[in-house]
């Protein structure tokens, strides 16, 4: 065929497909993102796109052709608005990297927070009984370096990795009692001691966790490779086993190994330098949009390794970023509209999925017999609850756009009822004073803040980390309501490092996080705001229950009754096989947990200012943003283009 | 000519301090800032943690004596504001409203609290009438409506004094070790160099992020104030040591010294009788340009955010939660506290150098 | 003189021994270490972490051994120029370590080569016409120099360096630089970005590099040599800087290797703020997650740098002033 | 006049500003300096010896007001009013060092510490004419040569402190005198030396003022050396002159009283204690300020320790 031809056939090819999608979306519209998103990705074969095109940046770089490089029948992505260009070097900071572009697992999440959709997976389908997940892998996947992805790589991960003792003298919670075994190269079954629905939440949202490249890895584990040269291996790189290289390869973003690691995201590591870390297009990426065009459109990203807020605030706001997320702050949405008018950015406020900012736990196992005492005591959480005006905060800290609520769960979520929001959250500084009261706790001394009932002094220290939702300005207003009402409380910002350390033994009085896990994406199978079965930075109020349940009673502290309810009803709501029942588990945790306060809650469902350079196009104008969801995972930033 | 000779030393060193202009200015503005400091509470109109709502982010206040029809009025007075978020840019957008007036009232009732601690009263050196709706931010807010020229005069006892007490302490470490090093020599001298060698080879930054992140968590915040304040003599008296040192081993064998120790008299009598006294200008000089120093340290620690910690007030703390690009184009006034930080440096700089041409008795008293 | 140097650089040996004790004494301080830190950061991006793994992880890093075994594992595989393994960024400390000691010396040079073209000038003038009003204008904008706070110039600077002239937001090259090989174009991009932590880092330096100068001076210019010049016949500004000016310069000469310490502390800070690629963020950021090794080795390698330099400084004032050359030899 | 006189000082007064008020350190001082002639100028420190000599070099502080004149009449070329002459003046320059040039009292700290003693001679030479380096340093070592050095070449490299004190002054009258200055100023210039090395001064001092035909003013307190090397006398007091003639004359037959007790204290003349020496001194002083001499004697120094 002659080259016009073939380009006038392309050119027809992509504009029907684009648009039967278009018709699609026209009928089905209803969010501020195509109704298709929510649906599984259709591929070329059923949009009857045929023919493929590739960025120019990747021609004469001597690779196969664009469709043998694209699986057998890529899936086909909508774009938001348009059908994208190709090229560009897109500028972000290091941080905003998960953020840009996503990790691929073999299922993906759908924008309305609950879907689970096929990715790498071409489909999905569970046992009657919940026992059996088994998925079948797109034919035709291939790493970054051209090497297939199949089965192999799932096995390596999951069994070898994972469920190795070696490798991790202590499984995952969630991947115990988990097995994994492959019908054929492309047919995964994983098969589970308990009923578990939910297990494609986990796969959906932690990706990382079930692939790497065996081709590569197995140089370095000691199945595959001599111990001895993965010992000198390891001795060059300066590690002192093959674990902590593989560890470290999964978690480290500054990794300079990672450069050498295939991957299977739309981009990869081409050089980690200090100041900088540029990331090539992925020439064998799987999506290709309507057109025909493999994803993503954007060939390059330079992060750049920035600590200071302030430079981060000021290229996101001078339109020096082309996309700026996670390091954008509520209190500066002022400036980057500012930037708006002056620069030509483009500031979208989506909505942070935390259902409140600020989880504010008294340690219920504290060491201290007197504080736990009054720790224990649901008339002082209470009381130290309608003692904050959170319409003031979301007044002063929110441009009165936040919602005032407790801990819990976002209303679009099954699981939701609006009292669980609302208890406990109405200013009542009588109301408290008369609780503290009753408790005994009375100013003797008359200096203003209440002392114990024997009379001894009563100051609470409370520690946390600043990061992610406004947490020092929060306390800072919440340690003068509870003044108000002749509570002494002192607080000190700690680094990370000494949170989850003290977290995990139980050695805060008081600390506070933000509370994600608030979708359906998380919540079934991870309530863990709401029961104690978890050890973690942000779970510090009763570290000593989790660590009892944890070890099957040989740790720790035993439970009381309510408590150990509650941690056998979260227990039966990820396993049971009936969405009613799991609903109604699910709602009587979290009324337990709106009548007893367990944590503090203030706003939550905060705006959070997402900028946009004028160039970037085809990212959503609202979203929400969060950890359950990878923050963009559902939005498809692999269709995001810079428009030249 | 002849009243020459009836000048002590101190009135010939009084001469020639007050020949220095600017030293003399400087000397006032520190005395000023002083004072702000001891009675901040009197003086400021609002205490620092004393919110307003309908304030954030505001802009420092015009005091007016004259009014929007140009009439003037004897007691100045400030205009009411109106408060209106802007739907579009997110901003608070502050109107005066001119058809409300609140007057200055002086040594008036405000918030109550304890001068030192100690007295309760209510008065404030001014304010706008507490019962009204009206109220005087003439530095401006910050981001919760606290008042800036309350929160300045209150940090300014905290920054203030850990510059005196600072340097205190630098001064007791640094004339006892180097004042004995030089006066004993020997073992205890080459002790003391090595040690000063060895903290001099140290970048600070480390030392002091290491040892402040060692407060323990639990400390008031009156016991991590002196632990920074320690923190920040412990690597200061190095420089201060060697001077001593050096001036002791000049004046070790001066006629004087060596009279002395013919006498008799034992090594702390002749080291504080004799020695000491002849060059406590030097000393005074030299903690007077110390005291900056200490200043700077703090801001430094506060920027990392490992020195003092909201809701300790001080101009560190203050300018540590303004370190952000949103102030600088936004909220200039919450910078104020730096320019407090750069004048008291400067002043204390000017002050030191008039210190020490008044105490040198070398120094020419003749005009050029 | 070579006696002299050798007795020198053995001197250093027992200094930097005393130091290297007190740099690891002082990562040990702060609570926590390197597994709470990296257990935390791993936590936060949702991996469970048992008590199992901490405690192996622990081993793994040898914090399980007593501290005297750590110090001397630490501190022998030092000397041996292996500086461990930085748990941060999981590369060993030497490839960490050395691209960003350099731009660290080019900055820290570049701002006392700064401070001196301009303060040693400037001191000299204001001897020579003291009391004037160009004496005490120089004076007050050094002194504001010094007084204001070093990231606060970096912020306000960076902000006018972007509105005035449009340079990115800190770093030390232009986004399309910052991988590229060396060019023409590549250096004098440095150079547009390089003066603006030079500049905040010189200012604060200069108040006191004028006023010594100053002072200096005016002691030489009472010196009998002077006048003898001046009987000489010799022209007033030759005379100056071949006479007092040159011994004047001496002191600073010897304060070299002091100023290390002082401009790196300085720079660490001027960098977190411009976001530069140097030692100071990595030391700053070592320190607060108690990477042991990366911090320890970097505090180290820099104390060594400075007592080096104490040494060359020390050297160089001998090589210029002869009474010294000829006392010590 | 001016054929015999190199220098004339007409009622040249001195005075420094003070912020406390103004110290008068000469008085209408009046004398002139013969050609081929060694003149001394005698009295104790702070008689004003220093402040003459400085003025005649115009070497004295910004905070000098000087009034009255001094003239120089060089043997070549027309008078120069020394006292009018404006500081940028290229006269000033080919004065220095040219014309006149000076000896100091301190050779330990006179010569700059860091820079070679050839390199320091040479200078001289290079100020005033248009030579090579190279013929400065071969005219430097013949001038160190003619003041007595030995091993010029080898001596030329070095830096003032490996020389002796009297070694240093002879560095100091070579660099004086290699421009062949019609007047050589030497301001106490053995004082600090030993007495051995003081004797060895004068004489090369003295010799070479034969052999070179110039004029020198000599500046001292100590009449002994003024009888071995002047010619002619000054005697100071207080900023005035008290007496002027030919030093056979005035150590014969001195005409005021203060000459008379000067002569009387000198350890040679008749040995006596030094505290009796002083006391007469004073008294002397007593006898001609009437009374209150001694009291502003004392504060004319007082006064002068804050002028330095």
């Amino acid at each position: 065929m002659p080259e016009p031809l073939i380009a006038f056939t392309r050119s027809i090819m992509s504009k029907l497909a684009l648009l039967l999608c278009i018709l699609q979306s026209i009928f089905v519209y209803a969010a501020d993102y195509p109704e298709l998103w929510l649906e599984p990705a259709r591929s070329a074969a059923q949009l009857g796109i045929a023919t493929f095109t590739q960025s120019p940046f990747l021609e004469e770089q001597n690779l196969p052709p664009v469709a043998e490089r694209l699986p057998d029948n890529p899936p086909v992505i909508l774009p938001l608005d348009d059908i994208g260009t190709y090229g560009g070097t897109a500028y972000i900071i290091a941080d905003d990297i998960p953020m840009f572009f996503s990790h691929e697992g073999l299922v993906t999440i759908a924008p309305d927070l609950k879907t689970i959709l096929p990715n790498l997976a071409e489909s999905f389908s569970y046992s009657d009984d919940g026992r059996e997940l088994t998925l079948r892998l797109r034919a035709g996947l291939k790493w970054s370096d051209g090497h297939p992805l199949t089965a192999e790589d799932f096995l390596f991960t999951v069994n070898e990795l994972q469920l190795n003792t070696e490798f991790l003298p202590v499984t995952f919670r969630d991947f115990v009692g988990v097995e994994l075994r492959a019908l054929d190269e492309l047919t995964l079954v994983f098969s589970f001691e308990n009923p578990n629905p939910f297990f494609v939440n986990y796969m959906a949202q932690s990706p990382d966790l079930f692939m790497l490249p065996k081709h590569y890895f197995q140089d370095f584990h000691p199945n595959y490779t001599d111990r001895e040269v993965i010992g000198e291996r390891m001795e060059e790189m300066g590690f002192s086993n093959w674990s902590a290289f593989i560890f470290t390869s999964m978690q480290q973003r500054r990794f300079p190994d990672l450069v050498n690691q295939p991957t299977m995201r739309a981009y990869k590591a081409e050089s980690l330098t200090p100041g900088l870390f540029t990331y090539k297009r992925n020439p064998y990426y799987f999506k290709i949009d309507p057109a025909g065009q493999q994803l993503p459109y954007i060939d390059t990203i330079e992060a750049q390794d920035i600590r200071d807020n302030a430079v981060a605030t000021g290229q996101a706001s001078t339109g020096q970023l082309d996309f700026s997320g996670v390091r954008m702050q509520t209190s500066e949405i002022p400036l980057l509209k500012l930037g708006e008018r002056n620069s030509g950015i483009k500031v979208s406020i989506w909505n942070r999925i935390h259902g409140s900012d600020l989880s504010i736990q008294a340690n219920l196992n504290y060491a201290d017999e007197k504080k736990r005492k009054l720790f224990e005591d649901v008339r002082f959480r209470r009381a130290l609850s309608i003692a904050i005006d959170r319409d003031e905060m979301n007044e002063i800290i929110y441009f009165g756009r936040g919602t005032p609520r407790q801990v819990t769960v976002l209303p679009n979520s099954d699981y939701f009822e609006p009292e669980f929001a609302s208890a406990y959250t109405q200013y009542d500084p009588a109301a408290a004073n008369a609780l503290l009261d009753e408790m005994g706790l009375i100013d003797v001394n008359e200096d203003g803040f209440r002392e114990f009932a024997d009379g001894s002094q009563l100051t609470f220290a409370l520690e946390f980390v600043e990061t992610e939702t406004p947490k020092q300005v929060s306390m800072e207003l919440v340690t003068s309501y509870w003044n108000a009402v002749g509570v002494d409380i002192r607080m000190r910002i700690i680094d990370r490092n000494l949170q989850y350390a003290r977290a995990i033994a139980g050695e805060f009085e008081m600390t506070l996080w933000h509370a994600d896990r608030t979708t359906d994406i998380l919540f079934p199978i991870n309530p863990d705001f709401w029961v104690p079965r978890k050890l973690a930075a942000s779970l510090a109020h009763w570290s000593e229950w989790s660590r009892w349940y944890l070890t099957g009673g040989e740790l720790g502290e035993e439970p009381p009754p309510n408590i150990r309810q509650l941690q056998a009803w979260a227990d039966e709501m990820s396993t049971s096989m009936d969405p009613a029942r799991r609903v109604q588990l699910g709602k009587q945790i979290l009324a337990a947990n709106a009548e007893n306060v367990w944590t503090i809650g203030t706003i939550g469902m905060a705006p959070h200012p997402v900028v946009t350079s004028a160039r970037l196009k085809n990212v959503v104008d609202t979203g929400f943003w969060g950890w359950d969801i990878r923050w963009t995972m559902p939005y498809h930033p692999a269709t995001w283009y810079l428009a030249q | 000519m002849s009243e020459l000779n009836e000048l002590t030393p101190g009135q010939l060193a009084w001469l020639r301090f007050r020949r220095h202009k600017l030293a003399m200015v400087a000397g006032g503005v520190l005395i000023i800032f002083y004072l702000f400091a001891i009675f901040c509470e009197f003086i400021s109109p609002y205490t620092p943690d004393q919110r307003n709502a309908r304030a954030i982010n505001a802009p420092p206040m015009d005091i007016r004596f004259f009014d929007a029809d140009g009439q003037f009025h004897p007691r100045p007075f400030v205009y009411g504001w109106e408060l209106n978020i802007n739907e579009d840019t997110w901003m608070r957008e502050y109107q005066e409203d001119t058809s409300t007036r609140y007057d200055i009232q002086f040594f008036s009732r405000g918030e109550p609290y304890e001068f030192w601690g100690l007295i309760p009263t209510e008065r404030h050196l001014f304010t706008v009438d507490s019962e009204s709706e009206g109220y005087i931010h003439w530095f401006g807010t910050d981001s919760l409506g606290r008042d800036m020229f309350s929160r300045v005069l209150y940090g300014a006892r905290v920054s203030l004094s850990i510059g005196i007490l600072g340097v205190g302490l630098t001064l007791f470490l640094g004339v006892l070790l180097g004042g004995f090093a030089g006066y004993l020599g020997g073992v205890f001298d080459n002790v003391v160099q090595r040690i000063t060698e060895v903290l001099q080879s140290i970048p600070t930054l480390p030392l002091w992020m290491a040892l402040s992140a060692a407060l323990p968590a639990a400390w008031s915040p009156l016991a991590t104030y002196f632990g920074i304040t320690i923190i920040l003599s412990l690597f200061g008296w190095t420089t201060l040591a060697r001077q001593v040192r050096g001036r002791f081993l000049a004046m070790r064998e001066e006629d004087f010294v060596v009279a002395a120790r013919l006498v008799g008299a034992n090594d702390r009598r002749i080291i504080f009788r004799h020695m000491l006294p002849s060059f406590v200008s030097h000393i005074i000089t030299t903690a007077t340009l110390a005291v900056p120093a200490m200043i700077l340290g703090e801001t430094a620690l506060s920027f990392l955010g490992i020195g003092l910690r909201a809701p300790v007030v001080s101009w560190g703390v203050l300018l540590q939660q303004a370190q952000n690009y949103q102030v600088i184009v936004m909220t200039p006034w919450l910078l104020l506290p730096g320019a407090f930080i750069v004048i008291t440096v400067i002043a204390f700089n000017l002050l030191g150098d008039g210190l020490r041409d008044a105490a040198d008795p070398y120094s020419s008293l003749s005009k050029t | 003189m070579k006696k002299y140097i050798l007795r020198r650089v053995l001197g250093m040996v027992p200094t930097l021994a005393v130091i290297s004790v007190l740099v690891f004494i002082v990562i040990q301080l702060p609570e926590g270490d390197i597994v709470t830190s990296t257990v935390g950061q791993l936590e936060a991006t949702g991996v469970d972490m048992s008590d199992d793994r901490i405690e192996s992880l622990r081993a793994q890093y040898y914090l399980d051994q007593p501290l005297p075994i750590q110090y001397l594992y630490w501190i022998g595989n030092f000397i041996t120029g292996d500086m461990g393994f930085s748990y941060l960024y999981a590369q060993p400390v030497n490839e960490l370590v050395w691209e960003r000691l350099g731009y660290t010396l080019l900055i820290s040079i570049g701002a006392l080569l700064f401070t001196w073209l301009l303060a040693l000038p400037i001191g000299i003038y204001s001897a020579v016409r003291q009391y004037s009003t160009a004496d005490y204008a120089f004076t007050t904008v050094g002194l504001i120099g010094l007084a204001t706070p070093n990231f606060l110039i970096a912020l306000i600077l960076m902000y006018l360096g972007y509105n005035w002239f449009g340079l990115s937001f800190g770093g030390l090259f232009s986004p399309e630089y910052i991988n590229a090989p060396w060019s023409w174009a590549r250096f004098t991009d440095l150079l547009a970005h390089l003066w603006i932590p030079v500049i905040v880092i010189g200012t604060s330096g200069m108040a006191i590099t004028m006023r010594l100068m100053r002072a200096n001076l005016l002691d030489e210019l009472e010196k009998p040599y002077v006048t003898t010049a001046r009987a000489k016949g010799v022209p007033p500004l030759k005379l100056l800087l071949k006479y007092p000016v040159r011994i004047a310069i001496n002191p600073f000469i010897s304060t070299i290797g002091l100023l290390l310490p002082t401009l790196i502390s300085g720079e660490a800070i001027v960098a977190v703020v411009l976001n530069l690629p140097t030692t100071g963020p990595l030391l700053i950021q070592s320190l607060i997650t108690q990477d042991m090794y990366l911090a320890g080795s970097l505090i180290m390698l820099l104390s060594v740098l400075t007592v080096i330099g104490m040494l060359l400084s020390d050297l160089l004032l001998a090589w210029v002033d002869p009474r010294i050359r000829y006392e010590r030899t | 006049m001016s054929a015999n006189n190199l220098v004339s000082i007409n009622n040249l007064t001195v005075e420094f500003k003070t912020e406390l008020g103004s110290v008068t350190a000469l008085k209408d001082v009046s004398f002139d300096l013969p050609r081929n002639c060694i003149t001394a100028v005698v009295g104790e420190s702070g008689s004003g010896k220093s402040v003459t000599s400085n003025s005649i070099m115009r070497l004295l502080p910004d905070s000098a007001q000087t009034s009255g004149e001094i003239i120089l009449y060089p043997q070549k070329s027309e008078p120069i009013s020394i006292t009018s002459l404006a500081e940028k003046d290229p006269r000033l320059r080919s004065l220095r060092g040219g014309l006149v040039s000076m000896v100091f009292q301190e050779p330990m700290t006179a010569l700059s510490p860091v820079h070679r003693i050839g390199d320091q001679v040479a200078e001289a030479v290079l100020c005033h004419r248009e030579v090579s380096k190279e013929a400065a340093w071969s005219e430097a070592a013949s001038m160190l040569e003619q003041v007595g050095l030995t091993d010029v070449q080898q001596k030329m490299r070095m830096y003032p402190f490996e020389f002796s004190g009297g070694m240093r002054q002879r560095v100091i009258i070579a660099m004086a005198l290699i421009c062949h200055p019609q007047l050589l100023i030497c301001d106490e210039p053995t004082t600090a030396l030993d007495v051995t090395i003081q004797a060895e001064i004068l004489v090369l001092i003295k010799s070479l003022q034969q052999k070179l035909q110039n004029s020198v003013l000599f500046i001292t307190h100590d009449l002994g050396v003024v009888a071995q090397v002047a010619d002619r006398v000054v005697v100071m007091y207080d900023g005035q002159v008290l007496e002027v003639g030919d030093v056979k004359q005035i150590l014969k037959n001195p005409q005021h009283p203060y000459t008379c007790h000067l002569l009387a204290s000198m350890p040679g003349a008749e040995r006596r204690t030094t505290k009796e020496s002083k006391q007469k001194n004073w008294a002397a002083g007593a006898a001609l300020g009437g009374g209150t001499a001694l009291a502003t004697a004392e504060d004319g120094r007082q006064v002068r320790e804050f002028v330095r």
